[in-house]
C-alpha cells in the first residue's frame, strides 16, 4: 500500500482538473467530485497508515531536473510523522468538504470553490509527502496558492482582495527565508533530501554556525506560514476567506505546516542550541502575544484566528522545547477542535449572517446542534481536564519545564488561561444572554452539522493516543518505539486545570453572569485596551516602516529612473542634438567662411606639427 | 651685394607691395592694377630665375589676359558698385581667424624653407628654355598637355554655357 | 640669390592670396586672389627648377601647366561669376548664402 | 535545401505569397501569416523530438562557401573564408523552439491588429526569420546578419503599428540596440580580422588552443581579450537590458503593438542571454571569470531595480516592462554564478520569461482591444464580466511571481541555486526580488480582476453592453476570451506548467552543452 | 619623341572612348537643330561610358603598362578603381537623361559631354603615375565639375552652388599645388616613383611633412572631408541632381584615387621626424585618423538636422567619405581592398538612392524629405528600393552597404595596434546616422500619402535603380561576385612603380 502512496495527493489533484474544466457544466455535483476524490484520498491515506503500522518506511524518487552531475529528484517517502499527517489533513479536508455543501450552497461559483479546495488539499498532502526539501518548497508554495485563491474567493470585496494579497505576501517573506536556508543547505550537504541533510548534520559535514543559519532561515518560512509573530499579522485578516476555508487552511493544516516542516527537519534544528531556543522563544511569545489581542476582538472568526496563532505559538514551543512528540500531538488536537470551533462558528454566521459578536447572543436555543459542539471544541481548546486539548497542552507545558525554561513556562500557562478566558467570552457572548440581533436563526443543515459532529467526537477522543494514564500511542508511533513519557511534576496539571477554569470563571463572570464590567479593562487602562484591540499596532508598525520604507524606496527609483537614468540618455542625444544644430548653424552659407575653416584647420595642423617636431599624440 | 641681388628684391618688393596694396585698396579696379605690379614683378623674378619663356607666357597670360578679363567682368557686373562699399567679408572674427591661420601657417612654413638649399646653382638650364620646354611638352609630358587641351576645350564651352544669356527662343521652348 | 628667398616670397604672395580669397567681398578679387596663391605656387617651381634638387627645365613645364589650368579655372569661375550676377544682381561673394545649414 | 536553411527561411514563402494579396483582403493575410510560421514550429518540433531520441543535431550543420574577404599569398586558404553556416546544438535548440512556438502564437494573436496587416504580417514574418537565424547562425556574421534583421523589423513593427509614442519608442529601439549591434560589430570584427574566420568553433578553437596561437593573423593579447569579452558584454547587456540601459524596453513594451511584445520580450531580449553564454562563456572561459562578480552583482541590481519600480507603476504595461527588466537580471544572476546550475539557469530563466511575458502581453493585447485601457487605476472587478480571461491573467501573474509548478519558479531556483554556491550574499540579496515580485505582480493583477468594478470605466463597459443589448446596461457584459484567443493562451499556460513540472524537458537537450561549456571553464 | 610613337596606347582605350564620345556629341550638340530635344545625347553618353567600362573590363588581365615615363599607367589599381569611376559615371548619365530643368530653364545637351569630360578626368587620375598629370587630370575633373554644378543656369542655387564650387575649389588647388610644388622642389622630378626614390635619402623630412599636410588639405576638398568638407552640402544642394549623384559618387571615387597615388606612392617610404621614422605616411597617421573620425561625427551629426534630401545625402556623403578615410587612416593590408569594395557598393546605394530623389525633384519640384511622404502607398516598389539604399547606405547586413563596412572594420582592427578608437567612432556614428536614414525610412512606410500619386519612373531613372538595386543586392547576399573581381588584381601587387 505504501508504495501507492502517492495516489492520496493525486485523487484531490484531478478534481481540481477536473473541476476547472467542467465544473461551469456540473454547478451542484460539483460537490460530489470533491467530496468523492478526499473520501478516496482519506482513504488511501488509511491504507498508507495502516501499512506503516507494519513498521516499514517508504521512499521513491525520480529524476525531476539534472544540473551536470546533481540530479534533483522528485519522489514521495512515508514515515511515520507524513502517514499521520496524511490522515489528518485528509480527514479534515474531507470533512470541510462535506460542510461545504451547505455553507457554499447557492454561491454561484461554487464548483470553482470545490476546484480551489481540491487544488489546496493535494498540494497539503503533497508537501506531507515530499521526501526532500526542494519538492517540500514547491509545495508549501502551492499551499499558499491554495490558501490565496480561497481567502480571495470572495473576488469583489476590497477586503478580501486585500486579505488574500496580504497572506499571500506575507507568508512570500518567510518563504524567502525558507528559500535561501534550502538553498544555502543544498550546497553544505549536495542535496534537498532530508536523509541527506540528516546524515550531513549528524557527521558534522554541517558547520554549526550553518546549522543554526539554516535553521533558522527555514525557521522564518514556518514562521511566515504558521502565523508566528512577526508574520503573522495575514491569518486574521485571511477570516474574509469562506468559513470553512477557514477551519481547513487557516485552522488545521496549512497553519500547521509550518510546524510540520519543523518537525520534519528536527535532527537540523536538534543540532543548534540557537535554533531552538529561536523557536521555543518565537512560540512562546507568540503564544501569549496573541492571546492577548483575542481577548478584546469583536469578530468571531478573528478571535478564532488569534487563538489558532496562539496555539500554533504553543506548537512552536514545544518543538523548541524539544518535544516533537507534543508539538504533534498538539497539532492533531487542534486541528479537530479549531476546525470544530470555526466549523461551529460558520455555522453561526450561517444563522445570523454576521461575524460581529456583538450582535449575536442567544443563540444556545436556537441552535441545538451547533451550540453544544462549540461549548465541547472550547472546552477542549481551554484545556478543561478530559478534552483532547487538556492533553496535549499539558504535555507542552511539560516539555517547557523539563527544559528548563522557567520563563517560557509560565508565559504558556498565563497563555492558557487568556485562552479560556477569550474562548468563554465568545461563548457567553454568542450563545448565552439576549438575541442582540433580529431575523430569524436556524439551525444549519445535516451537511455541515454532521463533520460538525464528528469533530466534536473527536475534539474529545483524540487526546487519549497519547496520556499519561493510557500511553503514549503517538510518541511510541512518532518515534519507532523509542519515545519514552518523561515523567513531568504532576502539578503542571493541576496549574493548567486552575488556570483553565479560572479563565472560564472569569469570563463568566463578566460576560454571562456580569457580575465584572465588561468595560473593566477598557475603563481602566484604556491605552492597553486600545493596545490590544488594534492588534498591537504591528500593522500599523508595518505600515509605517517596512512599507513606507519600500514605498520611498521604490519612489526614489522612479525618480532616478525617469530624471537619472533618462536624463542621462536626455543629456547624451540632447548633445547630439546640439551639436548638430551648432554644426547646422555653423554652415552659414558664407563660401569664405569655408575656406577660413579649411585654411584654420590647416594652420592648425602645421603648427602642431612644428611645435611638436612630428611627435604626434 | 650683386646685381641680381638687387634687383630681386627691388622685383620682390614690387610683388609684395602690389599685393599689400591690394589688400589695402577700396576701389575694385585699382585692386586689380595693383595686382597687375605683382604679377609684373614675379615675371621679372622668372627672367632671374633664368626662365624667360615663363617669364614671357606670365606677362602675356597674367599682366595681359587674365587682368583684362578680370577687368571686364569688373565692369560687366559693375552696375551699383560703390566704392564706399565694405570691401571686406564677414565680421572681425572671421578677418582675424583667417589673419591667424594665414600668419601661423606662414610662420610654420617659413621654418621650413629659411634654410633650404640643395647646393645648385641652376647654371645648367640652358639659355634657350624655350626650346627645351617644347621637347618636354611633346615627349615627356604628352599626355598631361593633351588633357590641359581638353581643360581648356571643357572651360571654353563651360564659359559659354555659363555666361550665355540663354535667348529668348531658347526658354520658351 | 638663394633659394630660400624665392620661397620665402613665394609663401609672402600666398599668404597674400590666400588672406585676399578669404576676407575680399567682391568675388572677381577672390578670383583674382586665388591666381595670385597659384602665381606664388610657380615662382616655387621655377625657382625649384633652377636651385632645386634636380634642376631642370621640367619645373617650367610644370608652371605653365600650372598658369594654363588657372586660367581655365578663372575662365569659368568669372563664367559663374556672371551667371550668378545675372540672377542676383550682386558681385558680392558674402550675399551667395542662399544655400546654408 | 537543408534542414536548417528550409527551418530558418520557410516563413520567407508567406512573404512572398502575401506579397501577392490584396491589401483588403484581411482575412487571407491573416491566414496566410499565421500558416507561414507554421512550418518553422513543426521542424523545430521534429528537431526537438528528435534530439531527445538521440539524434546529433551535429548531422544538421550546413555549410556553403560564401565569400572570401581576402586572397593575399601570405594567408593560409583557410582565412578570411566566411561561409553560410548554420548549426545548431542543444541550446539553440531551446530557443529556436521558443521562437518557432511565439512565433505562431504572436501570428495567431495578431488577430487584434487591424490596419495595414499586409505589411505587419511581412515585417512580421521577416522578425521570425530574423530571430531563427540568431540562433541557427554558426557563424558571427550571419548571426550578425540575422540580428540586424531584426533589428529593421522591429522598428518598422514598433514605429507603425504601435501606440501613441510609437516613432518615439521605435528610435529608442534603434538607438539603443544599434549601439549594442555596432559594438558587437566592432567585437567581431576584431575576431575576424585577427582570427581570419567567423565560424564558433573554429574560433573557440583557436583561441583556446595555445598552438593555433601563433597562427592567428595578428595577435591577441590577454588584455585584448578582456576588451572583447566587455565589449560583448555590454552590447548584449544592452539587448537584454541591464540597469540601467533599460529605458527602452520599458517604451517599447508599452508601445509596441502586443503581438510584437510577445515576440520581443519572448524571444529577442533572450538573444542577450544566449549571445552571453555563446561567445561570453563559450569564447572566453577565463576571462569571464573576471567578470563574474560584476554581472552577479548587476543581475541582483536588475532584479531589485525593476521590481521595485514596477511596484509604483499604474500602467500594466510599465509593471509588465519593469517585470521584465526584473526577470532578465534572474539571467544575469545566473551567468554571474558562472557554474552549471547558474548557466542552466540562465537559459531556464530565458525560456521560461519568454513563454510567461508571451502569455502577459497575449493578454494584455486583449484586455486594450476589449476595455481600451491598460491603466490599473481605472481597471478593478474584471473577473465578473471576464471570469476566464480573469483565471489567465491570474495565472499569468502567478507564473510572473514565480510559483513553483510554473515555469518562472524552475529558471529563478536553477540561476539562484548557482549563485548561492559562489557569492551566497549576493544571492541571499537577489532572493528579496521573489517578495517584491509577489508583491507586484498581484497588486497590479488583483487590481484589475478581484475588488469593485471601478465607477471610471463602468461606463465602457455598459456603452459596450449597450451595444449588444440595450436592455442589458445595468449588468455590463464584456465579451470575454474567445476561443481564438484562449487557444494560444491555453497553450501557453500548457507550456509554463509543463516546464514548471518537469523541467527535464529542458536540462536534457542542454545537458551536452553545459558539459563542454564547464570543461571551457576548467571544471 | 620616339616614346610617343612606340607608346602602347591601345592601352587608353577605354580613356579614348569617353574622349571620343564627348567630342561626338558635343559636334551633334553643335549641329543639332535648336528645338530637337537633347536628351539623347545623355543616353549617347551613357553608352559610351559602358562601352569604355566593357574595354575595361576586358583590359583586366592584361599586364601592366606603363606609357611616356608613368603620365599613363595601367596597372590593378587603375583598372579596378576605373571600373568604379566607369560604373558610376555610366549610372549618373543615366540620371541626366531623365533630368528635368526647373524654374523656365531647358534641357542641356552640355550636361552629357561635360560629365564625360569629368569622368575623363577621374579615370586620368586613376592612371597616372605622375605628379602632373595627376594634378592636370583631377583639374580636369574639377573644372568640368564647376560647370556641371552650375548648369541650372536660371536658378540661383545652381549660381551660388558654382560659385562656390569655384572659389573653394579654386583654394584647394591652390593649396594642393603649393604641396606638390614642394614635393616638386625636394625631388626634382614628376615621376611618382622617382620621387619615392629621391625622397628615401632626403633630408628634409619638416618640409616634406608640411607638402604632406599641404597635400592632404588639398586633397580633403575632392573627398570632402574634414576641413575641407563644408562647400560640400551648399554645392550638393544647389547643384543639378545629376551633378550632385556624379560628385558624391565619382570626383570622391576620384579623390581616393589621388589620395592613394599620391599619398601612397610618394609619401609610404619616406623618412619622418614622427613616431615610424621609416615612413611619414604611418608617422602622420594620427592625423588622418583623427580627420577621419571628425568627419564621421561631422557628417552623421549634422546630417541628423536636414530636411533637404539632397542636403541630408550631402552630410550624408561626407560621413561615408569619413569612413573611407578611416580605412585609409588604418594602413592595413586590406586599405586598397577595403576602399574598392566600398566604393563599388556606395556607387550602387548612393546613385541608386539619387535616382529616387532625382524623381521626387523632378515631380514634385522640392527635394524636402516630406516629399517621400507615402511613397510606399503608390509606388511600394520603388519605395522598397528607396528602403533598400538607405539600410545599405546605413550599414544593415543583407546589404552592400554592410559588407564593405565590416571589410573598413576589418582593415581597422586588423592591424597591431588596432584602430579600435576609430573602429568605434565609426560604430557608433554609424548608429547616429540610423537616426536620419530610418528616419526617411518612417517617411517612405509610416506618414499618410500625398495626394497625387507620383508617376511611373522614366526609362532612364529605372534603369538605374534596378541596376543599383540589384547591384546593392548582389553585393549584400553574394559578396564573392565583387570579391572575386577583386582578386583578379592581385591585391593591387604591382601599385607601386
Amino acid at each position: 500500500m505504501m508504495n501507492l502512496a502517492w495516489v492520496v495527493p493525486l485523487f484531490p489533484l484531478c478534481s481540481f482538473a477536473l473541476l476547472l474544466l467542467f465544473g461551469r457544466k456540473w454547478k451542484k455535483a460539483s460537490a460530489y467530485v470533491g467530496i468523492v476524490a478526499t473520501l478516496l484520498s482519506l482513504l488511501a491515506a488509511l491504507g498508507v497508515l495502516a501499512g506503516r503500522l507494519g513498521g516499514t518506511t517508504y521512499e521513491a524518487n525520480w529524476t525531476w531536473m539534472q544540473i551536470g552531475d546533481v540530479t534533483l529528484t522528485a519522489g514521495f517517502s512515508v514515515t511515520a510523522l507524513n502517514a499521520w499527517m496524511l490522515v489528518v489533513v485528509a480527514f479534515v479536508s474531507w470533512l470541510v468538504h462535506i460542510y461545504s455543501q451547505g455553507y457554499m450552497a447557492g454561491d454561484e461559483r461554487f464548483s470553482t470553490f470545490y476546484a480551489y479546495l481540491g487544488l489546496f488539499t493535494f498540494a497539503m498532502l503533497g508537501l506531507v509527502l515530499s521526501p526532500n526539501l526542494l519538492q517540500a518548497y514547491i509545495f508549501w508554495e502551492l499551499v499558499g496558492l491554495g490558501s490565496f485563491l480561497l481567502i480571495g474567493f470572495y473576488f469583489y470585496k476590497e477586503e478580501a482582495k486585500a486579505a488574500a494579497k496580504k497572506a499571500f505576501i506575507m507568508t512570500r517573506i518567510g518563504d524567502v527565508g525558507f528559500f535561501i536556508g534550502m538553498l544555502l543547505l543544498f550546497w553544505q550537504t549536495k542535496s534537498f533530501d532530508y536523509d541527506d541533510i540528516f546524515r550531513a548534520v549528524g557527521d558534522g559535514t554541517l558547520s554549526p554556525g550553518m546549522t543554526t543559519l539554516t535553521a533558522i532561515l527555514i525557521f522564518i518560512g514556518a514562521i511566515g506560514k504558521s502565523g508566528q509573530f512577526p508574520l503573522h499579522t495575514w491569518l486574521p485578516d485571511a477570516m474574509e476567506g469562506p468559513t470553512p476555508v477557514s477551519a481547513l487552511i487557516h485552522a488545521a493544516t496549512m497553519v500547521a505546516a509550518g510546524v510540520y516542516l519543523v518537525a520534519a527537519l528536527f535532527p537540523l534544528y536538534e543540532a543548534s542550541e540557537a535554533a531552538m531556543m529561536t523557536v521555543a522563544v518565537i512560540g512562546g511569545v507568540t503564544a501569549i502575544f496573541a492571546a492577548t489581542i483575542g481577548l478584546v476582538q469583536t469578530d468571531i472568526k478573528r478571535v478564532l484566528a488569534y487563538s489558532t496563532i496562539s496555539q500554533l505559538g504553543y506548537m512552536m514551543l514545544a518543538l523548541g522545547s524539544g518535544s516533537y512528540v507534543a508539538a504533534i500531538f498538539h497539532l492533531t488536537t487542534h486541528a479537530f477542535f479549531k476546525a470544530l470551533l470555526f466549523l461551529a462558528a460558520g455555522s453561526v454566521i450561517h444563522a445570523v449572517h454576521t461575524q460581529n459578536i456583538e450582535e449575536m447572543g442567544g443563540l444556545w436555543r436556537r441552535l441545538p446542534w451547533t451550540a453544544p459542539l462549540f461549548l465541547v471544541g472550547a472546552l477542549s481548546i481551554s484545556g478543561v481536564p478530559l478534552f483532547a486539548g487538556f492533553f496535549s497542552k499539558d504535555e507542552i507545558l511539560a516539555a517547557a519545564w523539563l527544559n528548563g525554561s522557567v520563563e517560557l513556562f509560565w508565559l504558556a500557562v498565563a497563555a492558557a488561561l487568556l485562552t479560556s478566558f477569550y474562548m468563554f467570552r465568545l461563548f457567553f457572548l454568542v450563545f448565552t444572554g439576549e438575541a442582540r440581533h433580529d431575523g430569524d436563526a436556524h439551525e444549519a443543515p445535516m451537511s455541515m452539522v454532521g463533520p460538525m459532529v464528528v469533530l466534536g467526537v473527536l475534539s474529545v477522543a483524540s487526546g487519549y493516543i497519547q496520556t499519561p494514564w493510557f500511553g503514549s500511542f503517538l510518541g511510541e508511533w512518532l518515534t519507532d518505539g523509542a519515545y519514552h513519557h518523561e515523567a513531568a511534576p504532576g502539578w503542571i496539571a493541576v496549574v493548567a486545570t486552575i488556570v483553565s477554569l479560572v479563565g472560564i470563571l472569569l469570563a463568566w463572570l463578566m460576560y454571562g453572569k456580569r457580575t465584572v464590567p465588561r468595560d473593566w479593562l477598557s475603563a481602566r487602562a484604556p491605552h492597553g485596551y486600545e493596545l490590544l484591540r488594534r492588534h498591537y499596532y504591528v500593522d500599523d508598525f508595518y505600515r509605517w516602516t517596512v512599507v513606507a520604507l519600500v514605498s520611498f524606496i521604490s519612489r526614489l527609483l522612479a525618480y532616478v529612473d525617469r530624471y537619472l537614468v533618462e536624463g542621462i540618455v536626455r543629456l547624451v542625444t540632447g548633445t547630439v542634438s546640439a551639436a548638430a544644430s551648432a554644426g547646422s548653424r555653423g554652415q552659414n552659407g558664407q563660401a569664405q567662411t569655408y575656406g577660413a575653416v579649411t585654411v584654420a584647420g590647416l594652420a592648425i595642423l602645421v603648427v602642431i606639427f612644428a611645435l611638436t617636431g612630428g611627435y604626434w599624440l | 651685394m650683386s646685381g641680381t641681388d638687387i634687383a630681386f628684391f627691388l622685383l620682390a618688393l614690387a610683388a609684395i607691395a602690389g599685393g599689400v596694396t591690394m589688400l589695402q585698396l577700396t576701389n575694385v579696379v585699382h585692386m586689380v592694377i595693383a595686382l597687375v605690379m605683382t604679377f609684373l614683378g614675379i615675371a621679372g623674378l622668372y627672367v632671374l630665375l633664368s626662365a624667360e619663356f615663363v617669364a614671357v607666357v606670365q606677362v602675356l597670360i597674367y599682366s595681359g589676359a587674365i587682368t583684362i578679363i578680370m577687368l571686364f567682368a569688373i565692369m560687366l557686373t559693375r552696375h551699383h558698385a560703390d566704392d564706399k562699399e565694405r570691401q571686406t567679408t564677414g565680421g572681425v572674427w572671421h578677418r582675424a581667424v583667417a589673419a591667424i591661420s594665414v600668419l601661423a601657417f606662414g610662420l610654420a612654413v617659413y621654418f621650413g624653407i629659411r634654410r633650404l638649399d640643395f647646393g645648385a646653382d641652376g647654371s645648367a638650364l640652358a639659355a634657350d628654355n624655350a626650346r627645351e620646354i617644347g621637347k618636354w611638352l611633346y615627349s615627356y609630358y604628352t599626355i598631361p598637355f593633351e588633357i590641359v587641351s581638353v581643360i581648356l576645350l571643357v572651360a571654353l564651352i563651360g564659359a559659354i554655357v555659363l555666361a550665355k544669356k540663354d535667348g529668348k527662343g531658347a526658354e520658351d521652348k | 640669390m638663394t633659394l630660400s628667398a624665392y620661397l620665402a616670397l613665394a609663401l609672402i604672395l600666398f599668404c597674400i592670396g590666400l588672406y585676399g580669397a578669404l576676407t575680399k567681398r567682391n568675388t572677381v578679387i577672390v578670383l583674382i586672389c586665388i591666381e595670385l596663391m597659384l602665381n606664388a605656387v610657380n615662382i616655387n617651381f621655377v625657382a625649384f627648377a633652377k636651385y632645386g634638387a634636380h634642376p631642370g627645365v621640367h619645373g617650367h613645364v610644370f608652371a605653365l601647366f600650372a598658369i594654363a589650368i588657372a586660367a581655365a579655372e578663372a575662365a569659368v569661375g568669372l563664367a559663374a561669376l556672371i551667371a550668378f550676377y545675372r540672377n542676383r544682381k550682386t558681385v558680392q561673394v558674402d550675399e551667395a548664402n542662399s544655400l546654408k545649414h | 535545401m537543408s534542414f536548417l536553411s528550409l527551418l530558418v527561411f520557410s516563413p520567407l514563402l508567406g512573404i512572398i505569397l502575401l506579397a501577392f494579396v490584396r491589401r483588403t483582403d484581411t482575412k487571407t493575410i491573416q491566414w496566410l501569416g499565421t500558416a507561414a510560421t507554421v512550418p518553422p514550429l513543426l521542424l523545430a518540433l521534429f528537431a526537438f523530438i528528435r534530439s531527445g531520441s538521440g539524434f546529433r543535431l551535429e548531422q544538421l550543420d550546413e555549410s556553403y562557401d560564401w565569400v572570401r574577404l581576402a586572397n593575399l599569398p601570405f594567408f593560409t586558404d583557410a582565412a578570411y573564408v566566411i561561409r553560410y553556416e548554420l548549426g545548431i546544438d542543444g541550446l539553440s535548440l531551446l530557443f529556436i523552439v521558443l521562437t518557432a512556438v511565439l512565433g505562431t502564437l504572436a501570428a495567431v494573436a495578431s488577430l487584434l491588429i487591424k490596419v495595414e496587416k499586409k505589411g505587419y504580417f511581412m515585417w512580421l514574418l521577416a522578425l521570425e526569420i530574423g530571430m531563427l537565424g540568431v540562433f541557427a547562425a554558426a557563424n558571427f556574421i550571419w548571426f550578425f546578419l540575422f540580428l540586424e534583421v531584426t533589428l529593421v523589423a522591429m522598428f518598422l513593427l514598433v514605429g507603425k503599428w504601435g501606440g501613441f509614442e510609437r516613432e518615439r519608442a521605435a528610435y529608442g529601439y534603434l538607438l539603443y540596440n544599434g549601439l549594442g549591434s555596432a559594438l558587437l560589430l566592432v567585437v567581431i570584427a576584431v575576431l575576424v580580422a585577427r582570427t581570419g574566420t567567423a565560424n564558433f568553433a573554429l574560433l573557440h578553437e583557436t583561441l583556446h588552443n595555445p598552438v593555433a596561437e601563433g597562427q592567428l593573423i595578428a595577435p591577441l593579447t590577454a588584455e585584448a581579450r578582456y576588451w572583447l569579452l566587455g565589449g560583448l558584454l555590454l552590447a548584449f547587456a544592452v539587448k537584454l537590458p541591464a540597469v540601467p540601459l533599460h529605458r527602452w524596453l520599458v517604451r517599447v513594451h508599452v508601445e509596441a503593438p502586443p503581438p510584437v511584445v510577445m515576440l520581443h520580450a519572448g524571444v529577442l531580449l533572450k538573444i542577450a542571454t544566449y549571445g552571453m553564454i555563446r561567445f561570453g562563456i563559450g569564447l572566453f572561459p577565463d576571462e569571464f571569470r573576471a567578470f563574474a562578480g560584476a554581472i552577479a552583482v548587476l543581475g541582483v541590481i536588475n532584479i531589485l531595480y525593476g521590481a521595485l519600480l514596477a511596484l509604483r507603476q499604474r500602467e500594466l504595461k510599465h509593471v509588465l516592462a519593469y517585470s521584465s527588466v526584473s526577470h532578465m537580471g534572474v539571467v544575469l544572476v545566473g551567468l554571474g554564478a558562472l557554474n552549471e546550475a547558474g548557466i542552466q539557469g540562465a537559459v531556464f530563466q530565458s525560456v521560461a520569461h519568454g513563454l510567461i511575458a508571451a502569455l502577459s502581453f497575449l493578454l494584455v493585447g486583449v484586455l486594450a482591444n476589449r476595455i481600451g485601457t491598460t491603466d490599473i487605476h481605472r481597471l478593478g472587478g474584471l473577473a465578473k464580466a471576464m471570469p476566464i480571461f480573469s483565471g489567465y491573467l491570474l495565472t499569468a501573474a502567478l507564473a510572473l511571481l514565480g510559483l513553483p509548478g510554473l515555469a518562472g519558479f524552475v529558471g529563478e531556483l536553477t540561476a539562484f541555486l548557482g549563485l548561492f554556491e559562489t557569492k551566497p550574499a549576493l544571492a541571499a540579496a537577489g532572493a528579496l526580488g521573489l517578495i517584491f515580485a509577489a508583491v507586484y505582480s498581484l497588486r497590479a493583477i488583483l487590481d484589475i480582476t478581484f475588488g469593485h468594478t471601478r465607477e471610471r470605466y463602468e461606463s465602457t463597459l455598459g456603452l459596450r453592453g449597450a451595444k449588444e443589448s440595450a436592455a442589458s446596461v445595468s449588468e455590463p457584459r464584456v465579451i470575454d476570451l474567445q476561443a481564438k484567443e484562449a487557444v494560444p493562451a491555453f497553450v501557453l499556460v500548457a507550456l509554463i506548467v509543463a516546464v514548471g513540472v518537469y523541467p527535464q524537458l529542458l536540462a536534457e537537450p542542454l545537458a551536452t552543452v553545459l558539459e563542454t561549456m564547464m570543461n571551457g571553464l576548467g571544471g | 619623341m620616339n616614346d610617343v610613337w612606340q607608346a602602347n596606347w591601345s592601352m587608353m582605350t577605354p580613356e579614348w572612348i569617353v574622349l571620343a564620345a564627348a567630342i561626338v556629341l558635343l559636334l551633334i550638340d553643335l549641329v543639332m537643330p535648336k528645338e530637337r530635344s537633347r536628351r539623347p545625347l545623355a543616353w549617347g553618353a551613357a553608352a559610351g561610358a559602358v562601352l569604355a567600362l566593357i574595354a575595361t573590363a576586358a583590359m583586366i588581365p592584361a599586364d601592366p603598362v606603363s606609357i611616356l615615363h608613368d603620365t599613363f599607367r595601367l596597372d590593378g589599381f587603375a583598372k579596378a578603381f576605373k571600373l568604379i569611376l566607369l560604373a558610376g559615371g555610366a549610372l549618373a548619365l543615366l540620371l541626366v537623361a531623365e533630368w528635368e530643368p526647373k524654374e523656365g530653364s531647358h534641357y542641356r545637351g552640355e550636361f552629357a559631354y561635360m560629365m564625360l569630360f569629368a569622368l575623363l578626368g577621374a579615370m586620368m587620375t586613376a592612371s597616372s603615375g605622375d605628379l602632373l598629370t595627376l594634378f592636370v587630370s583631377i583639374e580636369l575633373l574639377t573644372v568640368s565639375s564647376y560647370v556641371l554644378a552650375g548648369l541650372r543656369k536660371t536658378a540661383t542655387a545652381s549660381n551660388e552652388a558654382a560659385l562656390k564650387y569655384v572659389i573653394n575649389g579654386g583654394i584647394a588647388t591652390a593649396i594642393m599645388l603649393f604641396g606638390m610644388s614642394y614635393v616638386f622642389g625636394l625631388t626634382g622630378t614628376t615621376n611618382l616613383g622617382d620621387i619615392a626614390r629621391e625622397l628615401q635619402e632626403t633630408n628634409e623630412p619638416y618640409m616634406l611633412a608640411l607638402a604632406f599636410l599641404l597635400l592632404l588639405i588639398g586633397v580633403s576638398f575632392k573627398l570632402a572631408t574634414v576641413p575641407f568638407h563644408m562647400w560640400a552640402p551648399d554645392v550638393y544642394e544647389g547643384a543639378p541632381v545629376p551633378a550632385t549623384a556624379f560628385f558624391s559618387v565619382v570626383s570622391k571615387t576620384a579623390g581616393f584615387v589621388l589620395l592613394l597615388r599620391l599619398f601612397v606612392t610618394i609619401f609610404a617610404a619616406a623618412p619622418a621626424e614622427g613616431r615610424d621614422p621609416s615612413s611619414l605616411l604611418l608617422s602622420m597617421q594620427p592625423v588622418i585618423t583623427v580627420l577621419a573620425g571628425l568627419t564621421m561625427i561631422i557628417g552623421n551629426v549634422v546630417a541628423l538636422r536636414q530636411r533637404s534630401l539632397k542636403r541630408l545625402l550631402a552630410y550624408s556623403s561626407i560621413a561615408h567619405a569619413g569612413y573611407l578615410l578611416a580605412g585609409f587612416a588604418a594602413m592595413s593590408w586590406a586599405m586598397i581592398d577595403s576602399l574598392w569594395i566600398y566604393l563599388l557598393a556606395y556607387v550602387f546605394m548612393n546613385i541608386g538612392a539619387f535616382a529616387i530623389v532625382a524623381h521626387i525633384v523632378n515631380e514634385t519640384g522640392s527635394d524636402d524629405l516630406a516629399g517621400l511622404a507615402g511613397l510606399y502607398r503608390h509606388r511600394p516598389l520603388l519605395a522598397a528600393a528607396l528602403g533598400l539604399f538607405l539600410l545599405s547606405l546605413a550599414g544593415i547586413p543583407g546589404t552592400a552597404g554592410f559588407i564593405a563596412k565590416f571589410y573598413l572594420f576589418i582593415g581597422l582592427v586588423v592591424t597591431e595596434p588596432g584602430h579600435y578608437v576609430l573602429a568605434t567612432v565609426m560604430a557608433v556614428t554609424t548608429v547616429v546616422s540610423y537616426v536620419y536614414y530610418f528616419n526617411l525610412l518612417v517617411q517612405l512606410f509610416f506618414r499618410p500619402a500625398s495626394l497625387a500619386p507620383l508617376r511611373r519612373l522614366p526609362a532612364g531613372l529605372s534603369t538605374a535603380v534596378v541596376l543599383c538595386a540589384l547591384g546593392t543586392l548582389a553585393i549584400g547576399w553574394v559578396p564573392d561576385l565583387a570579391y572575386d573581381v577583386l582578386a583578379q588584381f592581385g591585391h593591387f601587387g604591382d601599385f607601386l612603380p
